[in-house]
């Protein structure tokens, strides 16, 4: 038998497999790179990096709940000019392409952002984390409102050589509004989801348990509804579509592809197990297999 | 890794032991160093659990652990030749004293166990060594004999149903009274606990010279620098370390208590 | 030491125990008094009651998905006739305040509906179920646009004289819009939160598990959005707020106290446990005794 | 309830019996009646699974089921003396036949279980029993020599590994063609299997005067007729019947196959 053809094309980037760790989830590299070598990955994606370094939400950041996780890590980050002098530079040499997440408080400081990573020529794409609020719109995040997202994708997009990818949020009524506002913007290609608003009460100490009150829902818990907006979505754009929230094996990778994702992110699941992406992986390609798929493309969006 | 849990005693008020053998690099473990235990084989819950490496040996491993929630109540339930799913030996420990140093170790509640393995590596390195460890009460306290076999012990009780009544810092006071005029000043004082403990100790020593290591905790996701959950901040504020990877012990001046 | 209150009093209803079935999980209870007197609850919510009997989706219309389930029952029930004359005569002499749940596809056909169960005599409080979609304005869900849904509690409000509590989706943007919306409308208070949409495939016959693609995830997995969005709306509305969403224990429902429910529901956890709300009911008790906590208002909202 | 596995064995391929004891109302037991099964003890899992009454005697019960996802699995996973919470008996059985009817009873695959403890019950009231059990494949098989001690057992295997070679209709026919033209006809055909097996038995008996009972599958999620979740539809398809609590048996005029 023919071994399967893991490899996907996702806005002109080329990736051995499928399968890449999500923002956030696996720092820069460094701490997963001693499980595995880097270049089983599809990709790297690098946490979100803004502007100026940023220390973060006070702790606790993290806590549990039933099938998910709460965080509220608020961007921690060392900036962009660390990040392109320090992580870029090693990240450039483990064979692998490098996505770099980008966060910001105003357009301009996207714009800021995206233009070092993209001149830098370390980076092969951008992905744009939508999800924070717009400080100079009343705090309204801009990823929620389609003219606000549209915009701000547009003016990133100017000064963007790479491929640009716009991760949108799932706190919204109608997710495709949204896509479709990131694609006339001028996105490359979609990831979806990032992770929905939660809290959880500490109910002995009388006061929530993150520091920050709310945090972002991520982790099995979600997928039933990460799944259906990588289908809804899938189907009323033309870029491709990343799909994420809750991948924990082959099987929930596989029901991301089939409803239209053309690769996969796994956030969470990391934490769960050190080496969860490369055991994707390999369980996407047992699938593959035992059901005599030649190809991602052949079973993506298969749902109909 | 998979391990095989060897055996499991519960040795204090909701206070567990769990020894666990099978492939794992025992013989790279760091006192102060920790594990990161899956809780469960499910998705139900998606976070390993931190728990310190109290003791080493060969090929065995031995945890104590405090049941408060879902993951240790679980834990609490293993029975011999259950599997367990560990990562480790995690994070930064305590750095070992130079030899014949003069060595105190601090240690409270269920903040108790890496001392053990730490005394045990100190004791071949000094004279004498000094152990202060409180606890709320008689029946929260554990490895007592142990840890008086390593050192010369004063164990302290919030409620006096046991050893020296009052916290760890009575317990100091009670050491120091007690040296001997010819014995070394303390050039070292390892300590482990909660936080207003970790405190107090320092404060204890404000203006002594000596070299003080706190171990911290926190919510941890990942347990190895990737997530940036588990930060504290530097003593000037200015910058997180990660407990988990940058620590969990730090020299006490490096980081804000 | 003294007994701890439990009763609660909510838009002028007074309800024994702060604990109620939430809707579609619980029939028209005549299943569950085979377990135990209804009267343990602090009310009764019956299924979605539409004008017209409707048969519901094609099965499979259940699954289940980490920490939680999708249901696409489709509103399945005999109809507000039948209801009236076979289901809540029984019910009203169960000795417990009966909250009859109404949905509908048009707003003539709330209208109607809940002018029959309220001239019935039979039901304590209406709950307005508004996530159906709106066949008149495109099938736009009713609880998803704020004029929509403000409009509507009002045309239903005119011919409802007893107690009428809105029902809120949280598949929506901003909910506090939309409780804002409610209680302009003149709702006496609003329950929260209904199911999120989602979806799981079955990757080995590559189609939805669910025949009706999509249906609405529930139970734990859910819990942590649906306590912020309690606590969210609790803090913009006067009028009380009922909590649900993974509810599964004592200490769950002290979570939605603490965040601001004035009482709470519990839907999928019947499924896991038939007696599972007097058992919420006792551990809330119990917990009120340990912390010496006298009445639930003592708690309510008590995060701040 | 609470009850207590008493042992399991895995008898077919994927396929197990598990038997537990422990209060239950075993007596008020009904042939063709199923019990919800709680699947872990955590929030993972917040559907019980239904699984067939396959056998009930004094104060224990027998299940037999075949593991196809996690809730399966898990229950294959138990061991003597582990806890189990069941809920039952649930769903209205098969009404008995009258005393010296002509009984048939045709099984298929994972839907054979629930017709033992029928056909057991079945046995007493009649002179012959008449037993057609369809498996893909011989190691699909269980139970044949027990079910072959209560009657005129003619099993069948798509592959022809054991028994008549074919469906259980095969199997009818060769049953139809050995009977003695003294011996009754059957006045009554209970079904459980899967569904294309339970509309080519109703076909087959089409215009015979027969009283024919099926039994019907669908996810359930609360199983006692409260959620609407496992519906059919009447033979008119004018209106729904619950699966869990209308059935899982129905008179096979009155649902739509
Ligand atoms: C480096 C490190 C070493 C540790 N070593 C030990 C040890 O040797 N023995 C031991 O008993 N405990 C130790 N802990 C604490 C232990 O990790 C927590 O008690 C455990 O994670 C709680 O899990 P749970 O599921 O039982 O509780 P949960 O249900 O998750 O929480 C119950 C309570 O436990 C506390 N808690 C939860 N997570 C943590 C955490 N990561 N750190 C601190 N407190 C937490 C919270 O106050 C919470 O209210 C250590 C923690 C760290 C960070
Ligand atoms: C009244 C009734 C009696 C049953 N009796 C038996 C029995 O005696 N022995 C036995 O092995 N099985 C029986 N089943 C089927 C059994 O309930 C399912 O196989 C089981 O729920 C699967 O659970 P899982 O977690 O292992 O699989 P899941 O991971 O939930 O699903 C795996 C596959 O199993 C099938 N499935 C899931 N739930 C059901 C369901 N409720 N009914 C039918 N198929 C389902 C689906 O096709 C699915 O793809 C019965 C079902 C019903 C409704
Ligand atoms: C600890 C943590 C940190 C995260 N940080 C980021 C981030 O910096 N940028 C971003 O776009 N998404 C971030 N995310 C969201 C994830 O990339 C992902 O969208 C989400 O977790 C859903 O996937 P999962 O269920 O596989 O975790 C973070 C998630 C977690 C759990
Ligand atoms: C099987 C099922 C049927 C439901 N039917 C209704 C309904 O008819 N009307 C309604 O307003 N909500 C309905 N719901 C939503 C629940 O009332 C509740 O809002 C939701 O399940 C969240 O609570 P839980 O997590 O405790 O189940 C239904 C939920 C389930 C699981
Ligand atoms: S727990 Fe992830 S960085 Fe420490
Ligand atoms: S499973 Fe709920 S009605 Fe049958």
């Amino acid at each position: 038998m023919k071994k399967p053809d893991l490899s996907v094309e996702i806005a002109g980037l080329r990736l051995r497999s499928p399968v890449m760790p999500a923002s956030g989830c696996f720092g820069f590299g460094r701490e997963y790179a001693n499980h595995y070598p880097l270049r089983l990955l599809g990709a790297v994606v690098t946490k979100a990096v803004t502007l100026k370094p940023r220390l973060g939400n006070p702790t606790p950041r993290v806590t549990e709940t039933s099938a998910g996780m709460l965080n509220a890590i608020g961007l921690a980050n060392p900036g962009v000019e660390h990040v392109v002098a320090h992580e870029l530079p090693w990240l450039a040499k483990q064979d692998v392409p490098v996505i770099v997440n980008v966060a910001g408080e105003t357009k301009d400081e996207y714009v800021e952002v995206v233009r070092i990573i993209s001149q830098s020529g370390l980076a092969a794409a951008v992905e744009l984390n939508v999800s924070c609020p717009n400080v100079k719109a009343g705090g309204i995040t801009f990823g929620t409102d389609a003219r606000i997202l549209q915009d701000l994708v547009q003016t990133v997009r100017k000064v963007c050589t790479i491929p640009l990818f716009v991760k949108l949020s799932p706190n919204v009524t109608d997710i495709r509004q949204l896509a479709l506002a990131a694609q006339a913007g001028g996105a490359s290609g979609l990831t979806l989801i990032n992770t929905m608003i939660g809290m959880q009460i500490d109910i002995q100490r009388r006061r929530p348990v993150l520091a920050n009150k709310t945090g972002g829902l991520s982790g099995p818990a979600v997928k039933p509804v990460a799944v259906r907006m990588v289908y809804e979505v899938a189907k009323v754009v033309d870029i491709p579509v990343i799909g994420m929230g809750g991948i924990c094996s082959g099987a929930d990778a596989v029901e991301f592809i089939m409803a239209g994702a053309s690769a996969v992110m796994v956030g969470t699941a990391n934490f769960t197990n050190p080496r969860a992406c490369p055991e994707i992986t390999a369980e996407i390609e047992q699938f593959m297999i035992e059901q005599g798929i030649n190809s991602i493309a052949e079973i993506r969006g298969c749902i109909a | 890794m998979k391990v095989t849990v060897m055996n499991t005693a519960q040795i204090a008020r909701k206070t567990w032991q769990l020894t666990f053998t099978g492939s794992f690099p025992y013989g790279e473990v760091q006192p102060g160093q920790f594990v990161m235990i899956r809780i469960g084989s499910g998705t139900e819950h998606v976070l390993r659990r931190p728990i310190s490496i109290a003791a080493v040996k060969e090929d065995r491993l031995t945890i104590v652990f405090r049941v408060v929630g879902k993951g240790t109540q679980w834990l609490s339930e293993r029975k011999p030749g259950d599997g367990l799913d560990v990562l480790g030996p995690l994070g930064k420990g305590y750095p070992l004293p130079h030899t014949g140093a003069g060595v105190l170790i601090v240690g409270g509640g269920i903040g108790v166990p890496p001392l053990y393995l730490l005394a045990e590596r100190v004791r071949p390195l000094v004279q004498q060594l000094d152990l202060a460890l409180g606890f709320q009460t008689a029946a929260d306290s554990f490895w007592i004999d142990q840890f008086a076999s390593l050192g010369n012990l004063v164990p302290a009780a919030d409620d006096g149903s046991f050893g020296k009544k009052g916290t760890v810092i009575d317990a100091i006071k009670l050491l120091s009274e007690g040296r001997s005029p010819k014995s070394r000043p303390w050039d070292y004082v390892y300590a482990c606990g909660p936080l207003p403990m970790l405190k107090a100790v320092k404060q204890h020593f404000a203006g002594h010279k000596v070299q003080g290591y706190v171990s911290l905790e926190e919510r941890m996701a990942c347990g190895v620098g990737a997530c940036c959950g588990c930060v504290c901040q530097t003593a000037d504020r200015t910058a997180a370390k990660r407990i988990c990877a940058d620590g969990p012990v730090f020299d006490w001046n490096e980081v804000a208590l």
